[in-house]
């Protein structure tokens, strides 16, 4: 099992982390009402602080001394290895929180597994983050029962937030070559075992939010991997990383 | 009228009206839209620092920022359950913001225009409202009084965040120290100008003082504030743009200049730099999520009525 | 008469013409009508061709050996001394036709006099622009006038746009210190000199086209001089000047 | 059916067909259905160049780009005014594009990622289209073929555009190089599959290449394609993504790896990276655009109604 496998592990978890958070800051003081304001900082809050842990912990495993606001700052799209899902736009408040529910019922199912990691620094920064991700899951399933379930409206745009995203579910389950080095390094789990639990989770709460999963299995990929990112992430880093290019080397 | 001697008695007293006690119509609606002014302010105060959200140079600056904001939320949260004891409903105010018939602080008309602007936001515009809110904690209403306590608490590590990033800048590179002395260059004015006009001039001062819902003059608050403010930008190592800044000896405080009312009256007007885009911004989450606010409404009741009907 | 003035001039030309023919480029592939796809790209072509020889100008004139991609590329926000009105958002499709018209009428008065520049660099630009530009407006008067005049929804968005965009206006008249200085030199032309002839084009576009000019002389300012520009420019220097920042030296 | 028999003979003897004169209900529907995919394509091809006009690296580089788009934008047109000579009105084949009903060129279902990705779209995408649109400039209908001289005539430039773009990166920083490389592997597969699917599996072709449509088969196409895009790669110092790619003397042309046609029929069912996204951004800007239609119209109407009350 090689460092360099490591590393791009902790990129994955950290650049799902950083990217989503991202997109969920981009809502700041425009939410549809005020304690959605207040719930939407709070999550990209612990997102970024989780970012802060896995991507700092990835530049040391990388040992060319940078840091986790260099990994995040100065790396081009391609270099990132978020899933697909993480960067999609936020659309309307509906598409943002199925987008959150969607991938926090995979983080909850990830990160309970990490907790058990053999490398305990992994397993240190999973039981943190565990603890907020349980809260985060919690809420987005809510608010996904709640509008599935609420006006003629509010149902037709979560099933149509559903359909949009479920092609972006299946890469945080199909494993590649990364992944198989970690789950048999005993780092993370093997992702297809995760699978039965996030069906189950997510079944249950889209069968109370009177919406229908669509019947197909196609998968978006290229996130995780870095082949193939969306368009949108280029924007996103234009944004993100503006400071730090326009001025390199100051100090904040 | 006997009620409304004994009134102001109790509150020269130093006694707390609470929401259940009889007020006069005048202090309801003052403190009404004193308060609703205020929580408007921290929600509209929620746009020009969000603009550079997406942009905070580090990951830790962004966590700050967005903790801040997070609270700003919070404080309009407090702030309009104080005006809700009064009779007035969360919506029913909001409403009034986004027809432009209620105001909010009119320094959140002018722009964020580099990432220095967050640290004058938060010395500046920060130390500023806290200049006005902690004698707020003595107000004679109850609620108002209660709810400046937590949010002072929390504006006062606002203006030290503030005051870190302007550290940060002015010890920086050539370019941050242009950009922290920009920024004090575009905030000293509107910043004078958060105190209101001089006292003279203020329709409502006299009264809203012996109410106690009003502690200082706004001549007082701004000399308390340049006094203050002008040795930090002398720390920093910045210059206040105003040439006749000059030490008075005999006043023990600061000469300064007046800031432009022509341009503050402009601003309350809505000539401002983003009037228009900060309500439209607000207009625009409104009702883009009305279809939210009715889906989680329906849902509720849907659960309410199985419950009633389970039991 | 300082070659600073005239440097902060001739930014101020090509800063008008990058910016404005920026946010003119963003409508690329998506604008109401095939036709009007091929306009705009036109128009952006046009400007972003008269910003290489303004910005060419002001780099020679300046003396630091600075390029015309230079000053657009590697300047921050407050360097930029376009006007206000050319960083305005696109918005509709009538918000932007307005915003063009209104520069268009300013931008063609302003060629014609620049024409009889004492300074033959500045005259032979302006010649060379003037002839785009005098269909520039021709065009966009002629699409105020068809929306103005065309449905209600389309008197109403265009009378919106209007309203929205007139405290814009009054930045592009009033001279300040660089204004007189070259007005004195006979490089460019007193500014207010050119308002009546403004005032009677526009008023009788507007008046073909049904709407009615804001009876207000409040002007926005702060973009010609670069003391505060709005909020946009910063956004859209991030996408604009990215490639360069993030890498930067590299020959493209 | 003696008709056809002529109509088929004119063919065999070169002439072209023109608007007026007879054809097969087959012979019009194919071509339909054929240049209006043709000019959807050149529509949504706007999009993903569009996607990096507003970060094009150097003014004379937006310039270009802006110049290549609007010229696609003029192809669409040529395209939908040789369509309407059939008797289909462009809004009808915009509302058949926008519903999904007909399709265009699956090559934009890929999104453009870096700044190569515009030299790899005007290298491979513009080339291979080149190679298709060539033949057609020769093609039976008239106003089919005269649009393609027209066209041809721009694309080759375009082609050149894109390999100088290509040129500039492969000889210029690491960072550059590494983008050149990444935009040839992420091109190459898609653009062997803009030849569609090998003859044997194409329902059209036979009769297409009979009534000259089509005028050589995709695989013919593909492989000079390869033939004349492999030593370009060459030359520019970049490897073509497949290690089985060989010179072949005996076929004098290179053999090659198919693409992944199950990747293909996945895009194609609408499963690509950007489907969704292309469709929603033509639909948005078609819904957006109503009431400027409708505007312009509404004003001609009315200005022609008064020249007539006029006269």
């Amino acid at each position: 099992m090689s460092d360099k496998a490591t590393f791009e592990f902790l990129c994955r978890m950290g650049d799902n982390t950083l990217v989503l958070g991202h997109r969920v800051s981009e809502w700041c003081g425009v939410a549809p009402v005020l304690e959605e304001d207040i719930a939407l900082a709070n999550t990209a809050l612990d997102l970024i602080g989780q970012t802060q842990m896995w991507l700092g912990l990835a530049g040391e495993i990388e040992g060319r001394g940078r840091t986790a606001d260099d990994l995040a700052m100065t790396r081009d799209a391609w270099d990132f290895r978020n899933v697909l899902l993480a960067e999609q736009p936020n659309g309307d408040f509906g598409q943002t929180m199925m987008r959150q529910f969607l991938f926090d019922a995979w983080h909850l199912a990830m990160l309970q597994a990490l907790t058990r990691s053999c490398d305990t620094r992994v397993a240190e920064i999973a039981a943190k983050a565990v603890k907020e991700v349980r809260y985060h899951v919690e809420r987005s399933g809510d608010t996904v029962i709640g509008l599935g379930d609420g006006t003629e409206e509010s149902h037709r745009r979560m099933q149509a937030a559903l359909d949009l995203l479920w092609p972006y579910v299946g890469e945080m389950f199909i494993p590649d070559a990364v992944d198989d080095a970690m789950a048999e390094a005993g780092i993370a789990p093997d992702l297809t075992e995760l699978r039965a639990g996030f069906d189950s989770h997510v079944g249950s709460v889209m069968e109370a939010a009177t919406l229908t999963i669509p019947d197909t299995d196609f998968a978006h990929k290229g996130g995780k991997s870095g082949f193939r990112h969306s368009e949108h992430l280029g924007h996103m880093l234009t944004q993100m990383q503006w400071l730090q290019r326009a001025y390199p080397g100051a100090s904040w | 009228e006997p009620q409304e001697r004994a009134f102001q008695e109790r509150i020269n007293a130093g006694e707390k009206i609470e929401p259940k006690d009889w007020m006069p119509a005048g202090y309801r609606k003052n403190l009404i839209r004193q308060i609703g002014q205020h929580a408007h302010s921290e929600i509209v105060g929620q746009l020009p620092e969000g603009n550079w959200i997406t942009r905070a140079p580090t990951l830790e600056r962004k966590a700050i920022l967005l903790a801040k904001v997070q609270d700003e939320a919070g404080h309009g949260l407090y702030l309009y359950c104080a005006a809700e004891t009064l009779g007035v409903s969360r919506d029913e105010l909001t409403e009034d913001l986004l027809s432009g018939k209620m105001k909010y602080s009119s320094i959140f008309n002018y722009p964020t225009l580099t990432w220095a602007d967050m640290g004058a936001v938060g010395w500046l515009v920060d130390g500023a409202a806290i200049m006005n809110q902690v004698p707020l904690q003595r107000t004679s209403y109850g609620p108002y009084a209660r709810a400046m306590v937590r949010i002072c608490k929390e504006e006062s590590f606002h203006q030290r965040q503030g005051y870190d990033i302007m550290m940060k800048m002015a010890q920086g590179t050539p370019a941050q120290k242009r950009m922290a002395q920009d920024a004090l260059n575009r905030f000293w004015y509107p910043s004078l100008m958060m105190f209101g006009p001089s006292d003279a001039d203020s329709v409502h001062s006299a009264q809203s003082m012996a109410w106690k819902i009003k502690m200082n003059t706004n001549d007082e608050l701004r000399q308390k504030f340049v006094d203050q403010t002008v040795p930090q930008a002398e720390y920093l190592g910045l210059t206040v743009p105003d040439e006749t800044l000059e030490w008075n000896d005999d006043k023990g405080g600061y000469d300064f200049a007046e800031p432009d009312w022509s341009e503050f009256f402009d601003v309350i007007k809505g000539n401002g730099p983003c009037n228009v885009e900060r309500l439209a911004a607000r207009n625009k989450a409104w009702d883009d999520g009305k279809w939210v606010r009715e889906g989680l409404l329906a849902h509720a009741e849907k659960r309410a009525s199985k419950k009633v009907a389970a039991e």
